[in-house]
Parts: structure tokens; C-alpha cells; sequence
């Protein structure tokens, strides 16, 4: 029985921490908040130093060729300081969707760039307030040209490329052409920017076969609900540690308020949730590293466990801070602002459960 | 088993409808609201003239004595008059926490000649009252606080205080202009024991209010910092070391004034987006986990307005209401945050993009605003108590600082 | 606003209440758990001397032509000491079935015994584990003759009559005759008696017209839900007190388990759902006096919200108990066992959450 | 990462499966069990048995010292036998608090005579062990018990004790042959400082047990009676006064015995139960609501069979566990009472009937089995104080009875 990271790995987990708690404390996330920063830079920077972006990206390709577990205390990491950079994006979501459908010319062509931070990806699927479907995505690709609008999209403003659903297919675009329009959006957490994407004739081409789209997303976010759940996980944590250590030192009625039963219970099951979630995160990351049968199932319970976990603890860390934590003073509202961002980019709870019944469904009739 | 009104009430409705249809525009439909922004300062000139014209008809505290404006009326007669005025456009609520807690205060412990200068103001609009209770180590607590005031001569030669110390939490604090304060005038006492109240003017020098702009980006509340305001003795409310008492009435006040959460969006907004959003794999209504949300979310609304009804029915009978309006706060505010939360949800990764559908900032204020509306006025773990105890009888949580001296308190 | 019961009809409350306390305290309903008793015999005879069973009968038919109101403060009561009676069949879904359905001569000849108790009747749905649906159902008549098998029948063994649910009708049928077989069943409350009744050519005659029989049902059971959403009312404020007086004189760590506020939380939720699902119900009642528009979702709202709150009560109640709650001395089982019957014996909550959108798209259509 | 033995574990695992092979018949699927009913008496002879022919093979306590029968193994190879032991058809349960909590305690408190006279009866099954210490008015609390050790002299005048008092809740104790006590000696000092703990035969004179039936309808528990039950001073464990330490070391090795609650109904069956049971509009299954609950609880299920591979993982590497295994009974015990109630409400009004559809009684029991697993062994409450306290480092709840002689603490 192994289940559990390898020494080498916490290693590079303690690392990644070390420089974010050092280079990544919640003032960075504020100045995001409050700035006009498209992300902290100098972050980012830091993580690329590091290696971060290539460690799922094989060595021919410009990586580190490390296995998925080594980017899932990467994500953990990440989470845990909610840190304002393209991670999601760029080096989950993009990334992956090039190694998993990328012809070999357009991997050696964005892999290494990618691997380096000289290009930063993005994934584009909603268009506006629905989840989208082959019934309601306008957007389409023919004859190398893209046309459609797709909102909202992550790191839009500031990415090289992004993959983009057109109908029923990927399509790869990059950003900085005449046929691309950029437009800032308000979102609920300004401390990861968003933005619309308006395209008109303009250049792409597919990534992957055609018609491939649907299959390929199910696949893509089979991987990015696990890196999520990590980063999930870390969140979850960082919140209830930050709930925890503000309830021994707030007073009322002449004793810490973290001797109340409603506190600690509350504590309780955030902790409850924080364990259910990081040991199914584990087993997806294990899936994913072998490629195992289980892996969908193990993704959607992933998902589903790291969602609510980290959704729990950001809402009442706010709780057990009381007024002060509702102040936009407070650093409770990083983490629960990224945990709603995290539970809706690659589908909501309701959605993944369905997934994970017919999963189930799937694996007794096989 | 009906929702009319008795005879009187009906004549008094019929009065009051007549009033306002001279007076103001009825709205075009029940959403439709004055769009109050309590930093908006028309909007705060527009609300004193309202409130004016309304102490006028003698419709502003029908509760309160004929000498003071009122008319000695039944609380149901003034729910009645706010049903009605619900229905109009008119700017609300900069009024109730003075005319609701900080005069009604007054009328219980200031001096004749205090209740002939401040309370026709009051009732009027021309003077905004606020309630400097809270402080950043006292919240729950109230009775922790930490403000000092201490005995001074007035440069006149009179008896009076030095306050120093913070509140916060004060709403309106910056277009008000008196204020109740609760102040530390004993910290070698227990601590509900060393307590004295006072009023004053927000413009007494030393006085100094700042905004606190909260998660969900309003601003309606503030800090206060009081250094060295010197203030007459009489200005004191009640005897020296009684404040707690004083607090308590002021308190007591505010637990009547609980009404429900009114405008907002709620299952109606909720229905129109599960039936126009697609879902995986189809309408979002035809999806029985969003029913089941519906449902549950439909039956704590209905059953919260109802629960009001059952109050008003014993008001308009002229009974002390039941404790059942305890649970008001407890189910609406979780509601707020959870079907804001779910709203998101319905709409997807597009769920936290700011004013793309109908209602998307609408769902988004309510989620993230519920986080907020769980913690003011009393948080759900407090409200929980306050029913376990008083409406159950069960007994109060051990209280460790009972009866040690306020500045004996060690923090370990 | 008169948004409460009368005068007159608190009088009758207290004077059911009196009975109830004085004749079926909970040591009445063990012996009807322990022992082979039908019902609790003298509990009844004394409710039929209040009148209980006629209160919604008219006057003309040998009632007491009393309003809706008045026998849902009887229903509250009854469900406040988990009587172990015929009320919910014979007084509710019996009785609202004839009066909603019934041609005259049904009225004249059963409604006046069922007000004098001389009769009681049952209704019969359910065809095994199983909700039934028109293509599930196989119980049929035809040529006056009912042929099927239904199970469970709350009071089967020991009814007049039951009022059975054949295809798309519903009929009647007496069930002391040769076609009929009837057997005691086990369920999970030993209190009220349930049995499998197997119609073999019996004779039967319509209730209502052919093929009317979902349509009365739906509308049977609107009114059903209120009645049993006051008995649920009554025992999960019963249950609530006894967790409450219980948690009060029980010790722990030196203190009454009352003062911790795992424990006083927990009654306080129990407190306000079962303030919301009175609230609920007062509503429900007032529709069904009146006949108004609303009645069909402050049915399905009212069933809702007790169904919950007698279910929170009661388990919470043993919870509360500790070990001493789960033993067979304890009176705690009578609520856990009837708030599940209750649940689930005209619907369970969640088919009545989707009545309930469906009435509230119809409601909003209009 | 992999849910791989190491070498050594393999080739252990190997050895096991190859001796339970010669000596058990292999389960033909991993729901059938043995059917224990702790009531059978021929059942409590076979696991007795199967117990001496375990013990004869020294794997029914490996981690013990090999003076005593065991072998001086890591915790983990005794996890690979019990693993591999699940897949067949061999009585057990018996013997778990007696060698997981009694001998244990006696190891570390009894004499050596003691030791040589009862360690291998226990081992081999031809005696079993029982523990006695809640009591009515001490459950969560069971530093509460009242059950009083007087000193005496015996018969042959030496020294001795008589003890009085009731036990409640004790697993077994009418098959059990021997029990340890927590009684106490000195009812004049607080009261973790005035118990002591023996160890006795159920067979001494004045020692009466009664069955407790449960709503569940089971009998696995008893109230233990003691009426002037007199014992010999040798038969004392720790010193007089030291019993709550001697205790801790009892209940301590009860939490590491905590382990995933097997067999039962899960998943699989309500997935079963929903594909095969008609709603209103067809399949359970194709039902949202239902997929949801399905999707929760298979999240937890899940993640508490992982977590205990993380806990394993740590034995495996011959580390400590992390605190992650203190969720499991918090989340198993509401999931196992609400799942049992669902798959009721699937089954419409027939859910209530016993024994018509496969799994209706199975469910049935969960239910109700659920409300009385929430409380046994540490209520919801309880468990979570555990986890604020011991893992996340919270204040512990106020203690009023600290300091106060156990008499002088009056009810009120």
C-alpha cells in the first residue's frame, strides 16, 4: 500500500510552497484585486523559474516530463495561496488539451513555449450564462477561419493562443490577430481576469479531428477536475486554518469563540469535507498517472468532494471571522471568491454528479 | 382563518391608501423600487421631505404617544400604513434605527427637556439619529466593549466625559447626526456592571467617521473614532454604570423591528432562469435536482411570509406575538447565500460574469451579500441560542466572565 | 389579518388534547407495539365520542358539517401523542374520498357510519415497493368484479371497506366478502397495522367516474397532505419537547446537555422547521376551507415542510436521547417509526417537491 | 502511488492466503458473510475454534510480543491478514474487545501471574473479555460513573474489594467470561481522580446481566448488575485513584481499532434498487435528485475507503497516521442513516413493509440501525469536539466540574 506522494514529490511540494508563501502572501492577491494587473507577474515568473509549467510536458517537448502527480502538489500549492496567475488556464487547461489532441507539429510548436512561460493558453467554451451544448454553441470554424464569441474566457486578454469549442470541434486561435477582439468583463473574482473573445474570419485551425470537440472536452476536464481538486484541496485548507487560527484569538463572552461548540463543529466538518476530498483527489491523481480504467469515475468524485469542500470552508471561514471577515479589508474573500470560480469553470456540482452516476452506471453493466 | 383586515383596519387602510395616492406614485409593479443608495445625497434630502410629509399626516410612528407625534395606535395599524407604503416609491430607511432604537431609548431615559429638542426632529427627518454600539473586540458581545469615557470638567465648569475608543459597524454614521453611544465608564467591575450611555452629536470635535467598505463593495456601514470627545454630563442616559440596561431596551427595540427581507430576487427570478438556461441536457427546470431546490427554497419563502402573518394576526388582535418570528433571519439568510450560490450554478462557467443575463448580478449580490446578512444584526449561531434559550428554555452557554472585573480579563 | 384558528376551534384542540393526554399517553401506543391489538381500541371509541370521525362529515349525511379547520386541530392533536387509531385512513383518506367522489347513495349509506365509527375505511394504492404509475398498476375491474393484490393497506385487516386504486379508477369495495383475502404484513411500525388484501372476482362498485381515478387521487391526496402535515406538526412538536426536557435533566462533563449548543442548535433547527411547516400548514388549511386557488401548492408546500420537520424532530430526538434513545423502553421509537410512515404513505418528499414546481409553472402560466 | 504491497507485504499476504486456503472455506462473493448473530451459542463455539486455530498459527494478534503469542509484527501485516481473512467464510467479532482492549490494558497493569494466567486463554478463543464502563448516567461522560469499590476484607481475610454499581451498553457480556471495571473508590475527590479499575469473572457471585433490547430490535448489548461483588485486591489494575489512566490506555486502543464499517448495504444495492423501483415519471435512476444522492454518498464512500488506505499507507511505511481516520464514523453513520431512509422513500409507501423487495429489510435496518450507529461508540457530538479538539487544536468545551469533589456536584 503506497497511497500517498513520494518524498521526491513533497519535496518539490515543500519548494513551490516555500517560494509562494515567500513571493505569493494574500497582499499579492489584493494588489491583483484592487490593481489592473491582468495577473501578479512576478509570480508567475517565479513558477516558471521553478519549472512549474512543464512538468507535465514531456522533456522532447521542452518539459520536465514529470508525471501528473508532480503538477497535482504544483495545483495544491497554488490553491492553497489562491494565487492570482494563469495555473488553470495555461498550464492545466491548455496544456493538457494540446497533449491530448495536438498534432505533433502544433505540440513542438506550443509545448516548449508553454514549458518556458513564453506563451500563456487559455480554454474558451461558454458563450454567456449557459452551459454550453451541441444545440446552443454558435461558433463555428470552417475553411480556417474562426467566427463566433466566446465569453467568459480566463486570461483571454493576456493569452498567446487559445482552444477554443467551435460547434463540434477544438480549434486552436491565436489571440494576437485582426480577427480577434478582446474585451475586459467584470466577474465575481477580479483577482483571476476574465474576458469576452469576439472572433471575425479569424485564423485557426483544428486541434484534433473534426467533429472531436465533445470527446475531447470530456477527456480534457476529466484531467483538469483532478489538478482543480488539488487546488481545491489547498484552498479548502488555507481557508479552514484561517477560520481555526482567527478563532483562538477572537474573544467573546470572556473565552475564544473556538471554544464554542457551533465553532468548532463548524471547524469540524470543514476538516471532514478538506479529508473526503483530498483522499478522493489522490486517487485521481493516482488514475490519472496510471491511466487507470477508473479514471472518469475517479475525476467526477474528485470534483464533486473538492467543490463542497472548499465552497464549505470559504463560506464559513467568512462566518467564523463575523463582521470583520465581510470587509473588503478582510483576506477571507480571496478564497471565497476562487472557490466559486474553481466550481464553475469546467462545470458545476450538479453537473458532475450526473457524470459520475452514468460513469457508475457504465463501470456495473461493463 | 383569513388574511383581512378587521373593519377598523380596513377604514384605516382605505385612509391610508387615500394619503398616499395624493402624496406619492404607486409603483408599476411589486419589483420596482426606489433604487435607495444611502450614499446618494439627493436621495437622502429626497427621504427627509418623505419623512417630513409623513410626521405631518401622522403616519411616521403611530405607536409612539400623541406628545411626541404618534397617535397612540396599535403596531398593527403602523404595519398596516408600511404594507401600504410599500406599494409607492418612496426613498426608506434612514429613519429606523433612530426613530426605532436611539428615540425610543431617549423616551425611556433622557431628560424632558431632551425629548422637546430631539424628538420632533426625529420623527420629521430633519435630524438622522445612529446607534454606536459595536467595536472591533465586541460584536456578539456587546457588552465587551472597550470605548472609555471618563469624568471630566466641561470648559464651562460643568460635570461631563472624555470618550475615547472605536465603534464600528454603525450604519449611516456619516449623514447622521446624533448618535447613541455605549461607553466603559468602570473597567474594575464586572463588565455588564461598568457600562454608561450617552448621546451625542456626530459633529462634536473628536468624532471622526470613516466607511467600511464591505466584501460585496457597499459601503452603508462605518468605523467611528471618538478621541478626547468631551461631552456634558448631561448627556448621559440613564444612571452611571447602568448602561447595560439602557442597552438592553435599545436592544429589545430592535428584536421588534425584524421584519422580513423584502425586494431581492427570489423563486420567481429563480423559476424565469431555470426555465430560459440550458443545462447539460436540457432546461434547467426540467431537471429534478432544481426543482428540488425550488421546492425547498419555495417552502421556507411561503413559509417565513406566513409566518409574519401569524405575528400580524396577533398584533391585530391586540396579542403579544409568539416567538416565531425568531426564525426569520435564521432560514432567510442561508437561503440568500445558497440560492444565490445555485443561481450561479444553473448559469455555468458564465455564472460569474457581472450583468450578462437578467438577474446574473442579482443572484451574485445575493450570494455573496447572504455571507453578510448570516453575520449582521446577530449571526446564525447567535440567533440559535437566542431561540434555544428563550423560545425552548434551555439554559445559556457557561459564561466564564460573569464576575471577574472587565480589566481582570486575561485573553488566556 | 385572522391568519389563526378560532376561539372555538382552540376549545376543541384543548379538549382532543385532554382526551388524548388522559386516555393515550405513550404507554398505550407501546402496548399496541408490543402486543396483537389492531388499533388502540378504547383511544377510539373515545375520539368517536368527541366526535372526531364526523367533524368533517355534513350534518346531512350524520356528521357534525364542521369545517376543514376543525379537524386538522384534531389531526395535530392525534399526531401529537402518535395515537395508534384509524384516523389518517378511515377519518382522512376514507372519508375525503367518499365526500370528494362518492355518488349519493354512497354518501347515505357510509358516511353516516364512518361518522358514528361504526365503519372504517381504508384506501389501497401501493402494489409492493413500488410507486404506482398508470403502467405499473395491475390491479383492475371490470363487470362489477376487482381482481389484484394490494400492499400495504394501513388498517386492511380490520376496515369495512377500502377504497382501491384499479387501473385508471378508483372503486369500492367491502372488504368482508369471500373475494377477498386479507393478510397481516410486518412494516416498520408495529403501532399502526398494515396487511396485503388479495381481490379475487369481489364484488366492487365504482368510486367517482371510470377512469377518473389519478385525477381524484391527485386531488385526494392535496387534501390528505394537509391533514397529515398537522399530524406531523403535532408529533414533531412532541418529539421537539422531549429531546428538549430530556437534554434539560440529562448531566454530562457536570452540566445539563442542554447547555452545550451542539445540542441547543440542534433543537433550535428543529424548532424552525417545524415553525415554517406550521406555517405551511395554517395555509393549507385555510385553502382547503375556502376552496381557493392556492390549494394545490399549499398542499404539496405543507406536506413538504412537515414531512421534514417530523422527520428532523424525531431522529433528532434519539440523537438527543443518546444510547438510552435507541433501547425498545424507550419512547422515542413511536415518532422515528410514525414520522417514516407518515412520509411516506401518501408520496414521499421528493415527489411532492416535483408537484409542487409543476403547480407552481401552472400557477405562474396563469 | 499504487495500492501495491511491498515485497515483504506480498510475500506475507502470500503465506496468509495460502494457510486461510488450507484451513477456511473461501467466500464465493464479497457480500455473503457469516451471518453472525452474537445470540447463537453454537456460533460463539465455531469462532472459538476458529480463534485457537488462528492463535495455534500466530496470526491472531501479531503486533504482540512474542512472550505473549504474537509475533512483534508492524501494525500493517496484521491489516494484510485481516484483509485477506474478510474473503472467507470464518466466524468473528468475538474476540475484538477483549484482545483490541482488555488484554491490552492488562498488559500494561496487571501482574505478571496475572499475564501468564490469562493472555493465552484470551488469545486462543477459549475465553472472551468484556469491558465495563458506561454506565446510565455516564455515557459520553464516562468519567461519570457511580458503580462504587468499597475496601473489604475477603473470606480468607485478605485484602479485597465490594463493588456496587451498574454497567450499561457492554458488548457480550453474556458470553463473556471476564470483564475489566472502571469503578469508583473515592466519590470525595473531582472525578477523574477518584477511580480505579479491576478486572474480575463475570461468574463472580453478585454479578447479573440482562440483554438491552434496541429499537433496531438486536440484543447485543446488556446491562451488567453488581450487587455486593466482592474481589480480591490482586485483582486491581493501576493503583487505587489511578483508574481514569488506566482507562485512557483502554479507550485509547479502541480508536485504533476503529475501522471502516463493512458489509451492509451501499452503493451498489441503491443503484440496483434505483434502476429496478418506478417514481412518478419512470426509472429512480433517470431521476436527478436520485443521481444526486447517489453521487454524494458515493463520494463518501469513497473517500472513506481511501482515507484508509492513507492510514494504512502510513502503517505500511512503518510511519504514525495522520488524523485523517477520525472522520470515518462522522461521515459512515449519517450516510448509512440517510441512505437507508432514501432508499424507503424509492421504494414510495411500500418502503415501509419488511421483506417484500430484495434489499427492502437491509435498508430498513440502515435506517434505523443508522440513528443508533450515530450514537454507539461516540455520538456525532462527541466526535466532532475529537476532531476541533485533537486535530484542528481548538479550546476544549468549558469544564464546570473540573475541580469539584465528584459528591459535592449538585444536579443544578
Amino acid at each position: 500500500m503506497n497511497f500517498d506522494f513520494s518524498d521526491d514529490q513533497k519535496l518539490l511540494k515543500e519548494q513551490i510552497a516555500r517560494f509562494l508563501a515567500d513571493k505569493c502572501p494574500l497582499k499579492v492577491v489584493r494588489r491583483v484585486l484592487d490593481g489592473n494587473e491582468a495577473f501578479a507577474d512576478e509570480v508567475w515568473k517565479g513558477l516558471v523559474d521553478l519549472g512549474v509549467p512543464g512538468i507535465g510536458i514531456p522533456e522532447e517537448y521542452g518539459g520536465l516530463g514529470l508525471s501528473p502527480l508532480e503538477l497535482c502538489v504544483a495545483a495544491e500549492e497554488i490553491g492553497r495561496v489562491a494565487a492570482p496567475v494563469p495555473f488553470d488556464t495555461s498550464v492545466v487547461l491548455a496544456t493538457e488539451a494540446l497533449k491530448l489532441a495536438g498534432s505533433d507539429a502544433q505540440k513542438k510548436k506550443w509545448l516548449p513555449l508553454l514549458a518556458a512561460g513564453k506563451a500563456i493558453g487559455t480554454l474558451a467554451t461558454a458563450e454567456g450564462a449557459q452551459t454550453p451544448r451541441p444545440s446552443n454553441v454558435r461558433t463555428l470554424f470552417g475553411g480556417g477561419r474562426l467566427n463566433g464569441r466566446k465569453v467568459p474566457v480566463a486570461d483571454g486578454e493576456v493569452a498567446t493562443f487559445a482552444v477554443v469549442l467551435a460547434k463540434n470541434s477544438l480549434v486552436l486561435v491565436e489571440l494576437a490577430q485582426k480577427g480577434v477582439a478582446r474585451k475586459g468583463i467584470e466577474t465575481i473574482d477580479p483577482t483571476r481576469k476574465h474576458c469576452e473573445l469576439t472572433f471575425t474570419d479569424a485564423t485557426a485551425e483544428l486541434l484534433g479531428a473534426e467533429g472531436e470537440g465533445w470527446r475531447l472536452l470530456e477527456r480534457l476536464y476529466d484531467a483538469a477536475a483532478i489538478y482543480f481538486a488539488f487546488a481545491q484541496v489547498g484552498g479548502a485548507e488555507a481557508a479552514m486554518y484561517m477560520a481555526r487560527d482567527y478563532a483562538l484569538q477572537r474573544f467573546a463572552f470572556g473565552r475564544a469563540i473556538g471554544s464554542y461548540q457551533a465553532i468548532k463543529h463548524k471547524l469540524a466538518d470543514c476538516y471532514v469535507k478538506l479529508e473526503l476530498a483530498r483522499s478522493n483527489a489522490y486517487y485521481g491523481a493516482m488514475m490519472l498517472t496510471d491511466g487507470g480504467a477508473d479514471l472518469p469515475l475517479a475525476a467526477a468524485a474528485a470534483r464533486i468532494a473538492a467543490t463542497e469542500a472548499y465552497d464549505f470552508a470559504s463560506k464559513e471561514n467568512i462566518q467564523t471571522h463575523g463582521g470583520i471577515g465581510f470587509t473588503w479589508e478582510a483576506d477571507t474573500q480571496f478564497h471565497l471568491r476562487r472557490a466559486r470560480v474553481l466550481a464553475l469553470s469546467i462545470g458545476g456540482p450538479m453537473a458532475w454528479k450526473d457524470r459520475l452516476v452514468t460513469r457508475l452506471e457504465q463501470k456495473n453493466a461493463a | 382563518m383569513d388574511f383581512n383586515d378587521t373593519p377598523d383596519e380596513a377604514a384605516f387602510r382605505k385612509e391610508v391608501r387615500a394619503w398616499l395616492d395624493a402624496n406619492a406614485t404607486r409603483k408599476s409593479d411589486d419589483k420596482q423600487s426606489f433604487r435607495a443608495r444611502n450614499d446618494d445625497p439627493e436621495l437622502l434630502a429626497k427621504a427627509k421631505a418623505w419623512q417630513a410629509r409623513k410626521a405631518e399626516a401622522g403616519y411616521a410612528r403611530m405607536t409612539w404617544p400623541k406628545e411626541f407625534g404618534g397617535r397612540g395606535a396599535t403596531p398593527i395599524l403602523q404595519v398596516i400604513y408600511q404594507q401600504e407604503e410599500s406599494n409607492y416609491l418612496v426613498p426608506l430607511g434612514f429613519f429606523d434605527i433612530g426613530l426605532g432604537m436611539c428615540i425610543p431609548t431617549m423616551m425611556a431615559y433622557a431628560a424632558p427637556e431632551h425629548l422637546k429638542r430631539y424628538v420632533k426632529p426625529a420623527l420629521h427627518g430633519d435630524e438622522v439619529w445612529c446607534q454606536l454600539f459595536s467595536e472591533p473586540a465586541a460584536g456578539s458581545d456587546v457588552a465587551g466593549i472597550r470605548t472609555k469615557a471618563e469624568r471630566a470638567k466641561m470648559p464651562d465648569g460643568g460635570d461631563g466625559w472624555v470618550i475615547n475608543g472605536q465603534k464600528v459597524w454603525t450604519s449611516g454614521a456619516h449623514y447622521c447626526d446624533y448618535g447613541i453611544v455605549i461607553t466603559r465608564t468602570d473597567p474594575g467591575v464586572p463588565k455588564h456592571q461598568g457600562l454608561t450611555m450617552f448621546f451625542l452629536s456626530m459633529k462634536t470635535p473628536g468624532v471622526e467617521v470613516r466607511p467600511i467598505k464591505q466584501i460585496s463593495g457597499g459601503a452603508n456601514f462605518n468605523e467611528v473614532f471618538f478621541t478626547d470627545v468631551a461631552i456634558p454630563d448631561s448627556q448621559r442616559l440613564g444612571k452611571v454604570g447602568e448602561g447595560w440596561k439602557v442597552a438592553l431596551t435599545t436592544l429589545m427595540n430592535e428584536r421588534l423591528a425584524v421584519g422580513l427581507p423584502s425586494g431581492g430576487l427570489d423563486i420567481d427570478e429563480l423559476m424565469e432562469l431555470a426555465r430560459d438556461t440550458d443545462l447539460d441536457d436540457g432546461p434547467a427546470i426540467k431537471n429534478q435536482q432544481v426543482r428540488g431546490k425550488i421546492a425547498d427554497w419555495y417552502v421556507q419563502q411561503q413559509g417565513l411570509k406566513l409566518t409574519r402573518y401569524r405575528t400580524l394576526t396577533a398584533l391585530s388582535k391586540g396579542q403579544t406575538p409568539g416567538p416565531e418570528s425568531s426564525i426569520i433571519k435564521i432560514v432567510a439568510a442561508p437561503k440568500m447565500q445558497d440560492m444565490g450560490a445555485f443561481a450561479m450554478e444553473i448559469m455555468g462557467q458564465g455564472g460569474i460574469m457581472k450583468e450578462q443575463v437578467p438577474h446574473a448580478a442579482g443572484f451574485q449580490a445575493q450570494w455573496i451579500g447572504g455571507a453578510g446578512f448570516r453575520i449582521a444584526g446577530g449571526t446564525d449561531e447567535i440567533l440559535r441560542n437566542i431561540v434555544a434559550e428563550r423560545v425552548l428554555g434551555l439554559p445559556s452557554d457557561v459564561r466564564v466572565d460573569k464576575d471577574i472585573p472587565f480589566n481582570q480579563m486575561g485573553k488566556k
